[in-house]
């Protein structure tokens, strides 16, 4: 079996990022916040990650993002959660973030000691069903008001045989679907929206998918000069803390140290050898099976999934389905503005994924871009949003641009899910091919 | 009345004759017999039958009713009626422990919980399905594996000589060669038995988590033999388990049983 | 020029030895760890060839063999050798079928030996070697038997299950509904056939197709899979070996 | 007497040929029961649903993983084999991510002169979403003028509609008969009528229909004392299984709640709105009055589950959490369907079924998650279930065991509660 020790002396060792101190700090005070509001008189509200947090920020409540939730459970390996809610029905073959969540609410424990009970749940259509499904089931058993937040995608044909008007109803009904949901919050909390704090957060929150975005362009840069597993770490913030300052600084203090690396020439793995493309979630508990890309000089330098946190992606990836000024951004100024603004960003999110065209013709764009030799996809058993068409986009990349692909089965959290022995055998054959290809490749070309 | 239980598993083919005074009592059993099945089993069934008559030395000709169950239940040629081996089970441990009231079926393809009630009617029932299908099976390979005799298997997983092997994979074929490679490695096989008995104990009690385990339990099946589950079984849920001195056909009695029941329902029904 | 290719898989162990054109090979089954089956394997194949350690120019190891083992120059995975091995014997192959103990994969390699495209069973052990010695044992067959028995199949029955558990207790099921062993054993290798035909389709085969490995062994699985592919497929005398003499050409690549 | 029907179900493909040769009809495929068939049929053009088959679904392997349920992957397997090549275009209404994903396929791979994704909002029953799938069915409408080249006046889809209303009345009229004891007709007969109803000209189906209506009496009643099961969970199309529980095990399937049975019928069009506006009748007959599918929400379902007049409790099994009191006036108004598990309950109590057979498709997210709760709902009136994992090649062996198992365990149920007043409505 080929095995890797991290004991022998590497040579693609990755040196670690300065400013994770700045990162752990951010990460531990809101650990600290939901800690306290468990026990305080504070709402904790709980939603998806698909939910325009937007929306939230304003309130002053403590909120949960459930797939965040359930990706630390999985971080400290507590499967027991996820069998529990097995025990009560809820099959193994669903999503794991939601298995582990539904496990640690049933149980009353979890990484923050108990599990911090909903002052209301929110759910989004969209991305896939299961998320509204889950979320629902959380509702039902705390007897909490439920909200689902929906939207309406545009697709391929509606702009081209119905142009503005499919697209102004699709927008116009996210509007209505936003401002229902600010009620929904105020009834909820009694507390009234503060509209200042929300233009404001609108504004934070573009500034960072912008920021985002930076990152992710320097990420591609060949040598790439950070790795995935930097990125899975800054990830884990976007998610659970998107629109506030400490975000802001984190970033920008990232993507500054990265710069720095830049001129300096230190990289992401030292001595490079092939580049690849991840898409869909990170196993939580299988960073050491990236590790293991490392060890064979593989790196990741482009992510479809991560490009999901920023704005481009969603500008880029639905191309000439959806009207220019749906996809320009203007600084709001007052509530409507918000509110139009967020619509139009849900739009283009939702028509953008998921949809197998855009998404093809995203991770060719990218794949390009970073100039890739293979492509890795986690095929993340019981998620079907977010590796929706894993397949057809490895197809995609093997027909019209001649790179491998590899489709890797696992899940992002539950590990019963995931032999490793057979898999980082294969990672290594995988490997292999690559560079042999690469190999030919240069060959040819000299 | 005489009459017969004839219960056709994956791994053995057993069957009961029991006599019962006319209508009233608990009856006793006459004879018992236990054969591997073959790959023909109405063939099976019949030498299975042939035994058990000759054991109990009664003609064919003296049996009133015969219920068949188990996998092979559909295809045995000379059976009266076929019931589920979970209904049987039930009734079968019912017939030996009255106060059952939550059993452990462990068989060579799966592995089943039952509750029943005094009447040992199932009241609810779980059946695993995913790889722990292989429950008997998969003990059955590791004996082969490390050559030890399938019944002395349970004393050898308590002698561990350096520590408890780790068997992590839960598929049959992978557990199989996982054993392979730890023999290779010189892993001393008690060791190793250690980790299966463990691993398909676990697997068993999460099984077994998913229902109220009454503190009067059973546990049947042809595993019930092997004390390497049995005893680790009964630790971890820190009940003493009852267990027949033939647990292997447990499932036979209590087709024997309805196949009593039967019959006084048809004298009801005749009269 | 003398190079060898040494191959440990999951079950047995094999070892060729290329003397300038001449071949020797061994095979035999694990029993031990795979270092030293390794060194034991490549002892047996040297005997064979009649020269000793020292007279190998460069050696080769693929399969489990661990690449920090002192023995070996390099290490390449058992796909790209295979591409390799099947090459040397039909130089029109482009894909390759490999029926392993515990592997089932199915890789596409270009006239060069580059492999472009290939599938492995991940998760599930069926349709692998290790299966049909589940199910021979079931059947109370003999592994070698089985291939021809199976042939005189008459009855087409469905087998359902794809998980070789599930597979397993179907057999046992069969039996109990009184089915005949070769039609049971037909459908275990259409069921395996068909398993691996969708691989193989699913990453667009092309012409010629080698089958190689334990399973290429078993007459039944051979016309099984070509039935289910539609296409006539080939097999080496020795399927067994190919992993090794991959390995063993590669080595003469890298002197 | 069920040949008719049987025959449409076992050939589809060629009786939907014939359709297209005899009677040079458009065929439309489609794939969700929320497709607004009505349309379609008033362009003139027959929609036949598509369903899965027993081949295991080799050609899907290159387009969706296998965590995705057989039902689509077979679907689209079949497509990529050419079966659904004579069809005229393909239609589907947004249901669940998989079934998208199998549409965006065959939009990639298979080349329909027309196909259509419509976007059915996930959150029915609330003003904006009825606005706004009324606008999406407007467009429908012009697509389909475009396609069949003549245009669709109202008074085209109120027939259609009529023929559609009526269709489903003589079905449930049968139905009816599954409340006695013993059934007038057997499960696997009642998705006989149901499936083939999918997959041929209404018009044509009513005729028989109506034929079956008169002849059901003569034939001989069904074999009585036989245990009564409902099914709920996935879309069902596999008969075999049908047949499993009521021939080989011996129990009648009495009714259903899954969108190829029950829910594809129940639930007319309003008749008020059909004069006015026959697509806002379309609307609020696919959002309202037809039972969802869980993958459908009303949005402030929880003001009645918060006060649920049917559970002191939430429905979760788990030391759930106790009723609330909501304040007098709220911004949000009650929902107007009664809920999913609700719905479900009222059926199987109205045909007294002594146990629950939950079928669930391996990987069906919406009635996995849903599975606790419409079994817990059952459990609270004494009515015992058993889930069932299922795809569709189904592994007998196991399956019977489990089923056989379930019916020798399952026994008349004495009532627990008065089902009228505490699920309160009437089907």
């Amino acid at each position: 079996m080929a095995k890797f020790n991290k004991g022998k002396e590497d040579k693609h060792y990755s040196p670690p990022l300065k400013c994770w101190g700045l990162l752990k700090e951010v990460n531990d005070a809101y650990d600290e916040r939901i800690k306290a509001a468990i026990d305080s008189k504070k709402p904790v509200i709980t939603a998806t990650g698909m939910i325009p947090q937007q929306l939230i920020y304003p309130f002053d409540v403590v909120y949960i993002c459930g797939e965040w939730y359930g990706s630390i459970c999985g971080f400290h390996r507590d499967v027991g959660l996820a069998e529990t809610a097995e025990k009560c029905g809820f099959f193994h073959e669903l999503c794991s973030y939601a298995r582990m969540m539904l496990g640690s609410m049933i149980e009353d424990r979890g990484f923050l000691g108990r599990y911090p009970k909903p002052a209301a749940v929110i759910g989004t259509e969209g991305l896939c069903v299961g998320q509204v499904k889950w979320f629902e089931a959380l509702a039902r058993y705390h007897n909490v008001p439920f909200f689902v937040m929906d939207s309406a995608p545009i697709m391929a044909h509606d702009y081209k045989n119905w142009g503005e008007e499919a697209v102004r109803d699709s927008v116009e009904f996210v509007a209505r679907q936003c401002g229902n949901a600010i009620d929904f919050l105020e009834w909820v909390t009694g507390q009234k929206l503060d509209e200042e704090k929300f233009v404001n957060t609108m504004k934070i929150m573009h500034r960072n998918e912008l920021l985002w975005d930076d990152l992710l362009d320097l990420w591609g840069k060949n040598p790439s000069p950070i790795t995935i597993r930097n990125l899975f770490t800054f990830e884990n913030l976007i998610i659970s803390l998107p629109a506030t300052e400490d975000t802001t600084r984190v970033l920008e203090e990232g993507i500054g140290e990265v710069h720095e690396r830049i001129d300096k020439g230190i990289t992401g793995i030292e001595n490079e050898e092939v580049r690849l493309l991840w898409n869909a979630q990170p196993g939580w508990f299988l960073l050491d099976t990236m590790e293991y890309f490392r060890s064979q000089g593989a790196t990741f330098v482009a992510s479809p999934y991560l490009a999901l946190w920023g704005s481009k992606y969603r500008f880029d990836s639905v191309g000439d389905s959806i009207p220019q000024w749906l996809r320009e951004w203007k600084d709001p100024e007052n509530f409507d503005e918000c509110i139009w603004e967020l619509a139009k960003g849900i739009t283009t999110q939702n028509s953008a994924r998921p949809r197998l065209d855009a998404t093809i013709e995203e991770i060719k764009r990218m794949a390009i871009k970073a100039e890739v030799d293979g492509g890795v996809w986690h095929a993340v058993r019981g998620c079907k949003g977010v590796s929706y068409g894993a397949l057809g986009e490895r197809e995609a990349m093997r027909n019209d641009l001649a790179i491998p692909g590899f489709i890797m089965e696992g899940s992002q959290v539950d590990y019963r899910d995931f032999s490793e022995g057979p898999i980082l055998r294969q990672i290594r054959v995988f490997v292999e091919q690559v560079k042999r290809i690469k190999k030919r490749r240069i060959a040819k070309s000299s | 009345m005489i009459t017969v239980g004839i219960d056709i598993g994956s791994m053995s083919a057993d069957a009961v004759i029991m006599e019962f005074a006319e209508g009233i009592g608990r009856g006793k059993i006459m004879s018992y017999a236990i054969i591997p099945t073959g790959w023909d089993s109405a063939e099976t069934s019949k030498k299975c039958m042939d035994l058990a008559l000759k054991k109990a030395n009664i003609k064919f000709s003296d049996i009133e009713y015969i219920v068949s169950t188990g996998y092979g239940r559909v295809i045995v040629p000379f059976s009266n009626k076929n019931i589920t081996e979970i209904s049987c089970h039930a009734k079968g441990a019912n017939w030996n422990f009255p106060s059952v009231r939550t059993i452990l079926d462990m068989g060579g393809q799966d592995c089943k919980v039952i509750t029943c009630d005094e009447a040992g009617k199932v009241t609810s029932f779980l059946m695993n399905d995913k790889c722990a299908a292989g429950a008997g099976r998969s003990m059955e390979i590791m004996a082969k594996l490390v050559d030890v005799p399938l019944k002395s298997i349970g004393e050898h997983s308590f002698q561990i000589v350096d520590k408890q092997a780790m068997i992590s994979s839960t598929c049959v074929l992978f557990a199989r060669s996982e054993v392979m490679e730890l023999l290779r490695e010189g892993v001393h096989k008690n060791d190793i038995l250690a980790g299966a008995c463990d691993a398909l104990t676990s697997r068993v009690l999460t099984l077994l988590s998913r229902t109220e385990v009454q503190k009067d339990f059973a546990i049947s099946g042809g595993i019930a033999k092997n004390i390497g589950i049995t005893k680790r079984v009964e630790e971890r849920l820190g009940l003493q388990a009852k267990i027949a001195d033939e647990p292997q056909i447990i499932g036979a009695i209590g087709a024997a049983v309805f196949a009593k029941d039967t019959i006084l329902k048809q004298r009801e029904g005749g009269q | 020029m003398k190079v060898a290719g040494v191959d440990v898989g999951s079950s047995t162990a094999k070892a060729v030895v290329l003397k300038d054109d001449a071949l020797y090979y061994s095979l035999r089954l694990l029993k031990n760890t795979w270092k030293v089956e390794a060194e034991g394997i490549l002892e047996m194949a040297l005997e064979k060839a009649g020269i000793g350690r020292k007279d190998l120019d460069f050696v080769v190891a693929t399969g489990v063999v661990d690449d920090d083992w002192e023995g070996v120059d390099d290490w390449l995975s058992d796909v790209s050798c295979s591409a390799n091995g099947a090459l040397y014997h039909f130089p029109s192959v482009r894909t390759i079928i490999d029926l392993g103990a515990e592997t089932s994969r199915v890789n596409k390699c270009d006239e060069t030996g580059i492999v472009t495209d290939y599938k492995v069973n991940q998760k599930c052990a069926s349709g692998t070697g290790m299966f049909l010695e589940l199910v021979a044992s079931a059947l109370e067959i003999d592994m070698d038997e089985m291939g021809d028995l199976g042939l005189k199949s008459t009855k087409d029955i469905g087998m359902n299950s794809t998980c070789a558990v599930y597979a397993e207790s179907e057999v046992v099921s069969l039996i109990h509904l009184g089915e005949k062993r070769e039609d049971i054993l037909m459908a275990v290798y259409n069921m395996i056939a068909s398993k691996t035909a969708s691989m193989a389709k699913s990453i667009k085969f092309q012409e010629d197709v080698v089958l190689i490995g334990g399973g290429a062994r078993n007459v039944g699985v051979r016309e099984a899979l070509s039935k289910a592919l539609g296409v006539k497929i080939l097999v080496p005398e020795n399927p067994q070996i190919v992993n090794a003499l991959g390995a063993a050409l590669e080595a003469k690549e890298l002197v | 007497m069920f040949s008719y029907f049987k025959d449409i179900v076992d050939n589809r493909h060629d009786h939907a040929q014939s359709l297209q040769k005899k009677k040079s009809k458009k065929i439309i495929g489609y794939l969700c029961s929320y497709v607004p068939e009505e349309i379609i049929y008033a362009a003139g053009g027959i929609p036949i649903r598509l369903f899965s088959n027993e081949e295991s679904p080799s050609l899907s392997e290159n387009f969706m993983q296998n965590y995705y349920c057989t039902f689509s992957r077979s679907i689209l397997h079949q497509g990529l084999a050419g079966e659904f090549d004579y069809m005229d275009g393909l239609v589907t209404a947004y249901s669940c991510v998989t079934m998208r994903l199998a549409f965006d396929n065959f939009q990639r791979e298979c080349n329909f002169p027309y196909t259509r994704f419509l976007y059915l909002p996930g959150i029915i029953d609330t003003p904006d979403a009825k606005a706004f799938y009324h606008k999406e069915l407007r467009r429908f409408k012009r697509d389909m003028e475009d396609l069949f080249g003549r245009n669709i006046t109202d008074n085209d889809l109120r027939d259609a509609i009529n023929v559609y209303d009526e269709n489903r009345e003589l079905i449930l009229e049968i139905f009816k008969g599954r409340k006695e004891s013993p059934p007038n007709i057997s499960g696997e007969e009642a998705y006989l009528l149901t499936l083939s109803s999918m997959l041929t000209d209404k018009a044509e189906h009513n005729k028989m229909l109506k034929t079956l209506i008169k002849d059901l009496p003569k034939r001989k009643p069904l074999k009585a004392g036989v245990n009564r099961v409902m099914i709920v969970g996935s879309p069902l199309d596999n008969l075999k299984l049908l047949r499993l529980i009521e021939k080989d095990i011996g129990a009648y399937v009495v009714t259903d709640d899954t969108c190829t049975g029950t829910r594809y019928i129940m639930g007319t069009t309003p008749t008020d709105l059909m004069d006015k506006d026959p697509l806002k009748a379309l609307v609020q007959r696919y959002m309202i009055s037809r039972p969802p599918c869980p993958t459908k929400h009303s949005p402030n379902r929880w003001i009645e589950c918060m006060t649920c007049p049917f559970r002191t409790v939430s429905c979760f099994a788990l030391n759930p959490s106790p009723k609330r009191t909501l304040p007098k006036s709220l911004p949000f108004p009650a929902p107007e369907r009664i809920c999913r598990f609700r719905y479900a309950l009222q059926l199987g109590i109205n045909h007294k079924v002594e146990g629950v057979i939950a079928l669930i498709q391996k990987f069906c997210d919406p009635h996995g998650y849903d599975y606790h709760h419409v079994t817990q709902a059952f459990q609270d009136v004494g009515i015992p279930s058993v889930p069932i994992e299922i795809d569709n090649m189904v592994s007998i062996g196991q399956v019977r065991t489990r089923i056989e198992a379930f019916i020798e365990m399952i026994q008349p149920v004495d009532y627990l509660i008065e089902p009228e007043i505490k699920a309160g409505v009437e089907i």
